[in-house]
């Protein structure tokens, strides 16, 4: 542990093209901030598999695989628990919210993972139209709020 | 490096294939996997195995790429195997729920011996 | 390399905590830009170490090893030839600009290596004092200046 | 991980130690690295070896820790090799101009030779 970091609150933002090339960079970004607050190496690194699959879709269906930016803003605390926020804006094509949904996983066939593993991972997640063109991805996680969750839904079964 | 290309190992055991990729297979590296895999899916080996331990990080573009293999490899009547998961792609495998389609080992020797 | 990324122009700022469990993502920030506009990975690996070295100054010296923020800017372009401009801005005391010298390197004692090594690998560097408050240093690398002005001097030594 | 501590072996042969840091040395890394050499040093062994095959990255401070743990060496009398320079080691200690200071070989070996 760094003993020069006020692990209350932090807060990052990078600008960035939506290259492939940069993805493991940003992973690692997503890992340092993660831990840095107090998450575990195994969920920071699953943090930063969402904001990578966020990144590839961005690339892949909002720039359509051409050239494009990325604003990363990431925003984390750890009063009282660990807790981080993810915001992603680009300047892609806007599409309809309802479109972004992750497949069917009882059909064995490739694609249609991404929004799934991001929706899995965090605790909330949302995509929205920026009201100056293009899309914003919005989400958060905290280290106790599935685990709490669930302890809570299991508690109510075995009652 | 991002823009260098993916390491490939590949070994030829009997009928057996193995496969073992070294470092992270995200977007930038799933397609370079994807055009290795090809030429060793239409000789249709007996067995696939793809030996996971040098690959700390994979994305769903890589694992997409892992399951349109294994379809392939359904058709022909072959086997198709993944072995010794790192961390990293033991989550994603899980997290996608996969780990019940994928025939997965924790070893070399049970792969081949499976 | 990458198809999709245009290779003329390149740009990213981040705004972080001048953490040293911050350094080693904001180097692999650096060798990713660097590498991504056409420097070797020996180059770029030396780029990021004139980085990261002014990053501990600003740490060390600048915040006195207490918490404090940077913003990076990072500007890179292929034309005619790789070149890359950075950009560090502090919220730390200001110093007089004259302090800010590297050692000199023929006494054997720790310490006082850091503004040698950025002043040898960056063709350009440059500290001044901001009108806000904190510091500031620019730092500018092509991939052929030095090697060339060596050149031109040998040239002209043996003419 | 940066917050991690650092790996550092430690291998005593005869009137020789060996020291393998494995991992980048940097600011969060050389404090440590410092404490870890201090009772090395005070031990006076005849010979000590820092093999750095498994540190990719040194910055300043790193080399400033190094530096200094020569020059306890040489108050004692006692010899200070470094040997198995990584690129990015050997890059920051010629940049430096230090490897007219340093001993160096190439091999740990040699080192145990010299
Ligand atoms: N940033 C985005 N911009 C536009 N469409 C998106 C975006 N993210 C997701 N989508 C849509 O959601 C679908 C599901 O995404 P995903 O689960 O990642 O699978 P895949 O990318 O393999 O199709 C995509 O096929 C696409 O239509
Ligand atoms: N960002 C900074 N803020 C204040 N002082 C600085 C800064 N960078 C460098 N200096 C001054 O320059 C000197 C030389 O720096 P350096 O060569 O990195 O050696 P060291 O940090 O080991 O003293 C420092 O001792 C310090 O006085």
């Amino acid at each position: 542990m760094q003993k020069d970091t006020p692990k209350h609150h932090s807060e990052f933002t990078i600008d960035f093209p939506t290259s492939p090339a940069w993805f493991k960079t940003v992973r690692m970004l997503l890992l340092t901030s993660a831990t840095q607050c107090g998450f575990s190496e195994r969920t920071a690194g699953q943090i930063a598999m969402a904001v990578d699959e966020a990144l590839c879709n961005i690339h892949r269906h909002g720039y359509k695989g051409t050239f494009g930016r990325a604003v990363l803003t990431v925003i984390t605390t750890i009063d009282p628990v660990p807790w981080i926020e993810i915001c992603i804006e680009d300047e892609a094509e806007q599409i309809d919210i309802e479109q972004i949904k992750s497949r069917d996983l009882d059909t064995i066939r490739p694609g249609g993972l991404g929004v799934h593993l991001i929706q899995t991972i965090m605790d909330e997640v949302q995509w929205s139209k920026r009201d100056e063109g293009g899309m914003r991805v919005t989400m958060n996680k905290t280290s106790v709020a599935k685990a709490n969750q669930k302890i809570a839904k299991e508690t109510t079964t075995n009652e | 490096m991002s823009n260098q290309t993916l390491q490939i190992d590949v070994e030829t055991l009997g009928e057996t294939t193995l496969v073992t990729p070294l470092g992270d297979i995200d977007l930038s590296k799933s397609t370079e996997l994807r055009a290795f895999l090809q030429p060793i899916l239409s000789e249709q080996p007996d067995k696939i195995i793809i030996d996971l331990h040098a690959v700390p990080y994979m994305d769903s573009s890589g694992l997409a790429t892992l399951i349109e293999a294994l379809q392939i490899s359904r058709q022909h009547d072959k086997a198709f195997l993944l072995c010794n998961l790192s961390e990293g792609v033991q989550s994603i495998i899980t997290l996608s729920r996969l780990d019940q389609i994928f025939q997965i080992t924790d070893s070399k020797e049970e792969a081949l011996a499976a």
